[in-house]
């Protein structure tokens, strides 16, 4: 009798979800009753929509640069949910939060439907046909020296079309800028591997020894480093992989780490050479150039015990193979290439170069991989805007006025261009600067094809399709923009490509062969392209220059107290919000920070050791000062940073983007000095130094963590136990 | 041969229980002592049962029958509703469990306790109940009254009696 | 001193309690109007949650609960007295209840309706409130009968429903002598209907006599029952500060406490508005005021109980209750309870203060107040500080509209009695004549004995 | 038919659950998460706000602890970090812990509701009835984890909960609740019906993997595994069954063992005897750095 209960409970339940459906559309702007939308029939739907069946069609998450595969739920012709796709070697079927975030991108209250055209500090609208004539118009006469096209990473097909449209004036000033993309590690990596970015294997490491690098967080290629993290802690035969962390101020890695070692700020590099000397492995000019790091002194300058440098040199000797990692924390100093160098050369000298660090492979269409770039190319643009260089500017993906370093005065500068084109999603801060701004289709629209900076096994391409119709009939792919405005300039060699998809097909249908479709016919090469999602490709690999140089490799002494400005400032990478460019999506807005459970806010991180002594406590409105600027934000008392640092995390305080952004938090990006590394020519992001004052407002910080504080009380709950005393190999 | 009433009024239980006494005592025919005599009084007076002589009273019988039956329903109404066939566990607890239904049970009990000794009161009261031919409202104040109902002729004697115990006031019904 | 004269002429009680029925004087209006008003605020704060979400009321997820539990409860334990004086005295014969058990079971009555009030307004679907009504529909659908919230229900309806047959049956004799004094007009008709034709004959006296005392056997068990079950809304739970033994007698003899504490108050404004001097005399006022002095010495002696068992168990977590009700966020009004519920019931202990008018009303204010803080200190610091220190909330503040519904439920309460009181004597008559009659047949045999010299002079 | 019904199953109705009961059959959902793997992303968490239609309340309301986040990222602090001759910096890192609704066997919030609205289902879970429910918040009060959410305010008509392009997001499997009613994880009950469904009608029971919760799915470090536990060849039974965690059992017999096992499955205040569904592996500390 129950059993038929239960049977009848399972019906009644599917039965309520379809009503469900029924019923949650009353609630949107899809309500057939308010006539908001036309009736369609199902009798001829198109093949792709199945009432009430959820399908699934590959495509890749534009969220941020690990190109990592996406899987979108489509139902009744609208995107729902985005899950990895298991066939990609980057994500393999995971995805993080940000990219989860991707629908709120797409179905964004906030997102720009038509093109706007500057009518004082008015935007009127105005149709394609104009917007494009108006280019054309701006363009007459100008010299390719005068135009300047900024842009985030472009890669693939975007990025050919890119070069074309700038290559038809003769232009060069194309500044590819990433406010977080690790530029000056990317240079040291070429020095002491040959290649920007080698693919480390943290799986196969028994040791990590990572000097700053957030690779669960927000490093480079977040979603696969943390799949290899897991395999590197369940390790080979039970012989789980040990990390340590080296950072001033506690990344999401750190709080993983089984020691996380609180270095004084920029003593990263004296640390990692003091390690190889108490190695003594080293040979050669090697062991000579270390010489001088002895446990004394480099304790002393680093602020971390001798034991404790013991310690680690004994298990990185001990356990082979290791991997030494430098990242954001590393490389933020005037002397950051140096750092890296030294923290490379410590993978050197542990003969990991070829285990841990082997060589990526790379797509064999130079023209199609990733265009990087840093603050040291948007310095130069400043440099030229500054100098009023340029008539026309053209800027896509990228938001400087937001991210630049407040030092760089880049707004006023911006000013002088002569007019500004801004391809948007979000009227952002640029885009508010900007003549002339033209909607573009969300990343679930568009078209597209992708080459991740960060390459897992093997090369691969990944294929961006539309998810569902435009959300908004007057938004345009880039691709698509591009494309017009080509034809502008060339028009008889891209006639025959109506819209960047045809563009696309016959780019990708001439490449068939090299792209692995050897004997299929077109279409289904086609077909089987897009139901994948990705094209893998054996690629080319280079092989490491395993050359350990410690030519012209100089670390300063730790910069002594500065009296006026006496603590470190360390901008922090949010994990969900990044550079800021999504901050408008409210489930990152809502999804706390790991460590502070802090939400909808920014927060100053100070040692509870540092606060007592300023006498501040949590909820404190405090007011940050460097020589730049000075910001007001709520005080949060964190023991995970370094008493002599204060961290505030990027990505809040826009002043325009949307209804979820504006107005939360600030901006510390605004009170950053023009300090650059002296190699590259990279912001040195660390290098700013800032004075605390309390300002005697107090507020309740907004954050998840309770007033227990994130301790555990009696009962245990988060549970924890040395690894004598458990054995992995016996785990299932 | 018809009848009819008398009433009077004294100003205290002791003429009143004389009166009483009286009444039985003497032997008037078409009058009955048992049955055509009233006494209504301002307060609940335990003597007057006693010179009246011993009534017997049945309201705690619906009592006990009302608790039993709120009881029993209460038990069978939850049990019952508890098995019915959308029947599912709670809390790992029996899906008929005991002491829940227990309290409720004794909820029940008594709830039908009180009501239904109130329907007893009302049935052995025989209340509500039309006004008697004769009422003074002394009664409600201060005056014990005694309603007797006798034959035409016996009617004469009774108020000699009365009279004798000096009652403050006789009402007799108007001839027929 | 005497409770009551025995030389009140049974008629005098008669004009003197109807008296309190006849057009009521200037003060009675404005206490009424005050009442509406403050019932209109309650109104208010509720169409406001209503419409908008139990979020207004401030109360959060981890904090699930808060005043209206704290109230309801509050109510719940008022109306104790009321059964307290009308059946337990009445068994013990304790004559003296007799001019002042019809208000108190009033209060009982009133009280009742107030909490009942509570469930309905912490609903979050309050639309929905008959979900919780055991009654038979078409989707089979019952009632969990499990929870203790449904045991209040029940137990709450009965006791209500009971106290009211209670009140009116005791007061049919009554309405009898209001139907014989009143002039034609509406209340001559209701009094008509309500006496169900009642004229005192003995065949009614003996069968109300019965009725009368079986009801009081049932209403005792019945009342202790009601609140031991409130106590189990929070006894029968996990949480620590809640999951305690001693709760059900505590809770009982709380609510006898502020019962009593709310008749002394009622029975002082009484006294003083319908001029009763003469029936609700020091003497009795004495009584009461001992009676609630031994009540708060057992309130407070179960209150040391519960600490003491909770200090000497190895929860922790109640123990960490205990304490941070003692020095966290709601210390203040903690120690308050602790206060006006074991401090100042001791000025009661005096003789000086047994009889004093403005200190006792005084008091039983303070207690009040102080039984109040006590419901609330049940229920908010566990929440604050529960099993999982991850949910420990940031002291959650009550909103104005929570407070505004406390405040209302004052003014309703009121609003009920005031209009009883014009409606319905409020002093029993007839009982307080059974009174007066013993008191003077007493005296009788004493001067028979010839212990007395006096003599009560009778009335006619 | 109620009553006759009651004699019929009478020794049926008599059953303590689980520990006198049979075991579900042929499903009983359960999860395990291994605390070592997990980084505290909040993947799982931005997932489930996908899946489940989680109304984003906004700073304020967030404020006042009205979050609705069914999986929410704990996270802990070292005892002694920051405490007196403890030490200054959590140098060990910190503990993530995802918290959800445990599913549990004997749950202390069903018995409570006056409604019935929250229940063991036959597959093991704790269901909850949005459309039954009245909003007494019991359930909540009586939750050991306290992770039941209550919707304080009607998100659906809230401003810039979900504004009209956004409602499109949401997903049609799954209700979106209205004011007044509580709400917790389900373990996306809506993906295992369907499941369910399936597998019914092909005449099996759901395999092992067939079927993922949102934050299972998600989890880049694959730190969560969700099953049938009653199905030996599942991975969530294969690691119950290694860790020596048993359902019906308020104190494990591992525990007992003089010097205690090498193993780390535990489960969260199992000795209040809600016998959640929901194992964790104790994260693990390096000793020799």
């Amino acid at each position: 009798m129950m059993d038929s209960g239960f049977d009848r409970r399972d019906f009644l339940k599917v039965m309520g979800w379809s009503g469900a459906a029924v019923a949650l559309s009353g609630c949107g702007n899809t309500s057939i009753e308010d006539g908001k939308e036309t009736v369609v029939s199902y009798v001829e739907a198109a093949d792709y929509v199945i009432p009430g069946i959820g399908v699934y069609y590959n495509s890749s998450c534009a969220q941020c640069d690990a190109g990592c595969s996406i899987n979108g739920r489509v139902r009744e012709g609208r995107v729902l949910k985005l899950e990895g796709n298991p066939a990609s070697a980057i994500n393999r079927g995971k995805m993080c939060g940000l990219g989860q975030a991707g629908v709120q991108h797409h179905y964004n209250p906030d997102r720009l439907r038509e093109p706007l055209l500057r009518n004082g500090d008015k935007g009127e609208t105005i149709t394609w046909e104009k917007a494009y004539a108006l280019i054309a118009e701006k363009l007459k006469g100008v010299s390719g020296e005068e135009i300047a096209f900024l842009s985030g990473g472009v890669s693939g097909h975007l990025k050919v079309l890119l070069g074309n449209y700038l290559a038809s004036f003769g232009c060069k000033n194309h500044f590819v800028y990433e406010a977080l993309a690790p530029g000056v590690v990317r240079a040291a990596n070429k020095k002491a591997y040959g290649a920007e970015m080698p693919r480390y294997n943290i799986n196969k490491a028994k040791v990590v020894l990572s000097f700053g690098a957030d690779f669960i967080g927000a490093w480079v290629s977040p979603v696969h480093f943390s799949q290899q993290y897991a395999q590197f802690r369940k390790g080979v035969d039970g012989q789980r992989g040990v990390l340590i962390q080296v950072e001033p101020k506690m990344t999401l890695t750190g709080a993983n780490a089984d020691r996380w070692i609180p270095v004084r700020p920029g003593t990263e590099g004296i640390l990692a050479l003091g390690i190889i000397n108490a190695l003594g492995t080293a040979t050669g000019d090697i062991a000579a150039a270390v010489k001088g790091y002895d446990k004394a002194r480099v304790s002393k300058e680093t602020g971390v015990p001798p034991g404790q440098i013991d310690k680690i040199a004994a298990i990185l000797k001990l356990r082979s193979p290791s991997l030494v990692l430098a990242g954001g924390a590393a490389e933020g100093y005037a002397h950051g290439s140096q750092n890296a160098a030294a923290i490379n050369l410590l993978n050197h000298v542990l003969g990991n170069v070829g285990k841990t660090v082997e060589a990526a492979a790379a797509v064999p269409f130079p023209q199609m991989v990733p265009a990087k770039g840093n603050t040291a190319a948007l310095k130069s643009l400043n440099d030229g805007l500054a100098a009023g260089k340029y008539k026309v500017l053209f800027n896509y993906a990228a938001n400087p006025v937001f991210t630049a370093p407040g030092a760089l005065k880049f707004k006023d500068n911006l000013s002088k261009a002569g007019f500004k084109v801004a391809f948007a999603h979000y009227l952002d801060e640029t885009a508010l600067q900007a003549d002339l701004v033209l909607p573009l289709n969300s990343a679930l629209e568009d078209w597209g094809t992708q080459v991740p900076e960060y390459m897992a096994e093997g090369a691969q391409i990944n294929i961006l399709q539309p998810l569902m119709e435009n959300l908004h009939p007057n938004t345009r792919g880039m691709g698509d923009i591009l494309l017009a405005l080509l034809k502008q300039r060339r028009p008889e060699e891209y006639k025959n490509y109506e819209d960047y998809y045809a563009y696309l097909r016959a780019a990708m249908l001439q490449n068939k062969v090299a792209l692995g479709g050897n004997g299929k016919d077109d279409d289904s090469f086609w077909n089987e392209t897009l139901t994948k999602g990705i094209i893998k490709l054996a690629g080319t690999t280079t092989a490491l220059s395993g050359k350990a140089g410690v030519a012209g490799l100089k670390l300063p002494a730790p910069t002594e107290n500065d009296e006026q400005y006496p603590l470190q400032l360390i901008p922090s990478v949010n994990i969900s919000l990044r550079d800021g460019r999504h901050s408008n999506q409210p489930w990152l807005q809502e999804s706390p920070d790991p460590l502070t459970t802090i939400v909808w806010d920014s927060w100053v991180e100070i040692h509870p050791k540092k606060a007592a002594e300023l006498g501040i406590v949590e909820g404190d409105i405090v007011e940050v000062t460097s020589r730049t600027g000075s910001i007001k934000t709520q005080a949060y008392l964190f023991p995970g940073i370094h008493p002599d640092a204060i961290s505030i995390p990027l990505g809040q305080g826009h002043e325009a983007l949307g209804r979820y952004a504006k107005g939360y938090g600030v901006n510390p990006f605004q009170i950053l000095d023009a300090v650059f590394d002296r190699e590259t020519g990279e912001l040195a992001m660390y290098e700013t130094r800032v004075k605390v004052n309390k300002t005697g407002q107090r507020v309740i910080v907004v954050k998840d963590e309770s007033a227990a504080g994130a301790k555990q009380i009696r009962e245990k709950i988060a549970g924890r136990v040395s690894s004598d005393n458990v054995d992995l190999s016996k785990e299932v | 041969m018809s009848k009819r009433h008398l009433l009077a009024l004294f100003s205290n239980f002791d003429a009143a229980e004389a009166v009483v006494k009286e009444l039985r005592d003497v032997r008037i025919n078409g009058f009955d002592a048992d049955k055509d005599m009233i006494v209504k009084s301002p307060i609940e007076h335990p003597e007057v049962e006693e010179f009246l002589g011993y009534k017997p009273v049945h309201v705690q019988w619906f009592t006990l029958g009302g608790a039993l039956m709120g009881g029993l329903l209460g038990f069978f109404l939850i049990s019952g509703a508890q098995a019915n066939f959308y029947a599912q566990i709670k809390g790992g607890k029996p899906i008929v469990p005991f002491p829940p239904n227990f309290v409720l049970t004794y909820e029940m009990f008594i709830l039908g306790g009180v009501f239904i000794s109130v329907l007893g009161f009302l049935i052995c009261a025989g209340l509500p109940a039309r006004r008697s031919p004769l009422y003074s409202t002394k009664v409600s104040e201060d005056q014990i009254g005694i309603l007797v109902k006798s034959d035409e002729n016996a009617a004469n004697t009774l108020k000699a009696i009365f009279a004798k115990h000096n009652a403050l006031e006789i009402q007799e019904e108007a001839g027929k | 001193m005497k409770d009551i004269r025995e030389d009140i002429a049974w008629a005098k009680i008669n004009q003197d309690v109807l008296k309190s029925l006849e057009n009521p004087r200037k003060l009675y209006w404005v206490i009424l109007f005050v009442a509406i008003a403050m019932v209109g605020v309650a109104v208010g704060c509720e169409i406001y949650q209503y419409s908008t979400g139990m979020g207004v009321s401030n109360k959060n997820n981890s904090h699930v609960w808060g005043l209206y539990i704290a109230t309801f409860i509050f109510w719940i334990g008022m109306s104790h007295s009321g059964t307290l004086l009308s059946a337990i005295l009445h068994l013990m014969h304790a004559d003296w209840r007799k001019p002042i058990y019809r208000f108190a079971e009033a209060m009982t009555t009133f009280s009742l309706m107030t909490a009942g009030l509570f469930v309905a307004v912490h609903l979050g679907r309050v639309w929905q409130i008959y979900y919780a009504l055991p009654y038979p529909n078409e989707r089979g659908l019952w009632p969990n009968f499990q929870s203790p919230l449904l045991w209040d229900a029940m137990a709450i309806f009965t006791y209500l429903s009971s106290s009211i047959v209670f009140l009116y049956v005791g007061m049919i004799p009554d309405l009898a002598i209001c139907r014989d004094r009143m002039h034609e007009g509406w209340r001559k008709k209701l009094y008509t209907l309500l006496s169900l034709g009642w004229e005192g004959t003995d065949r009614q006296w003996r069968n109300f006599r019965v009725t009368y005392l079986t009801i009081a056997c049932f209403l005792i068990p019945l009342a202790v029952s009601v609140h031991s079950i409130v106590a189990s809304d929070f006894a029968m739970s996990q949480q620590p500060g809640w999951h305690i033994t001693s709760f059900p007698p505590y809770f009982v003899a709380g609510a006898l406490y502020s019962g009593c504490a709310a008749i002394i108050t009622l029975f002082i404004i009484l006294r003083y508005v319908f001029r009763f001097e003469e029936y609700m005399t020091m003497g009795i006022l004495k009584k009461i005021v001992r009676l609630t002095f031994a009540i708060s010495m057992v309130w407070t002696y179960l209150n040391a109980v519960e600490f003491a068992s909770v200090w000497y168990s190895h929860d922790q977590a109640s123990k960490d209750v205990l304490i941070q009700k003692a020095i966290g966020t709601y210390a203040p009004f903690w120690w308050g309870m602790m206060f006006c519920g074991s401090v100042v019931p001791l000025t009661l202990a005096f003789k000086r203060f047994q009889t004093n008018i403005p200190v006792l009303f005084a008091v039983s204010l303070l207690l009040n107040l102080g039984m109040w803080l006590e419901r609330w200190m049940i229920v908010a610091p566990t929440f604050a500080h529960g099993i999982y220190p991850w949910a420990w909330d940031h002291d959650q503040w009550p909103s104005f509209v929570q407070w505004g519904m406390v405040f209302g439920s004052f003014g309703w309460f009121t609003l009920l009695f005031m209009v009883f009181c014009k409606v319905f004597p409020s002093v029993s008559m007839y009982e307080v004549k059974e009174m007066v009659y013993h008191r003077r047949q007493e005296t009788k045999k004493l001067e028979a004995t010839g212990k007395f010299a006096t003599a009560g002079k009778g009335a006619h | 038919m109620s009553v006759s019904n009651l004699l019929e199953n009478w020794s049926q109705f008599r059953h303590y659950h689980p520990v006198d009961d049979k075991p579900h059959d042929p499903y009983k959902w359960a999860m395990s998460i291994d605390l070592d793997a997990c980084v505290g992303c909040n993947a799982c968490s931005v997932a489930c706000y996908a899946e489940n239609n989680l109304p984003v309340v906004g700073k304020e309301k967030y404020a006042h602890g009205m979050s609705m986040h069914w999986m929410r990222i704990e996270h802990y602090w070292d005892e002694d970090v920051g405490e007196e001759g403890g030490r200054e910096f959590p140098d060990q890192g910190a503990q993530f812990l995802p918290m959800m609704c445990q599913q549990c066997e004997a749950a202390p919030c069903e018995t409570v509701c006056p409604v019935g609205a929250t229940n063991h289902t036959a597959d093991g879970l704790n269901s909850q009835i949005y459309n039954r429910c009245v909003g007494s918040r019991y359930c909540e009060a009586n939750c050991p984890y306290k992770v039941r959410y209550f919707n304080w305010y009607d998100y659906p008509t809230t401003d810039n909960v979900w504004p009209a392009e956004m409602t499109q997001q949401l997903n049609p499997d799954v209700t979106v609740r209205g004011k007044g009613v509580m709400e917790k994880c389900t373990f996306c009950v809506q993906r295992l019906s369907a499941a369910k469904v399936t597998a019914k009608s092909e005449g099996r029971i759901v395999h092992d993997g067939e079927v993922q919760t949102a934050c299972q799915q998600v989890c880049p470090v694959g730190a969560i595994s969700f099953g049938n536990l009653i199905d030996p060849q599942s991975r969530v039974h294969k690691q119950w069954r290694a860790q020596q965690v048993e359902l019906d059992k308020d104190r494990q017999a591992k525990d007992e063992k003089e010097g205690g096992t090498n193993l780390r499955g535990y489960r969260i205040l199992e000795n209040m005897r809600p016998y959640p569904s929901v194992m964790y592996l104790e994260r693990v500390r390096e000793s020799a750095i």
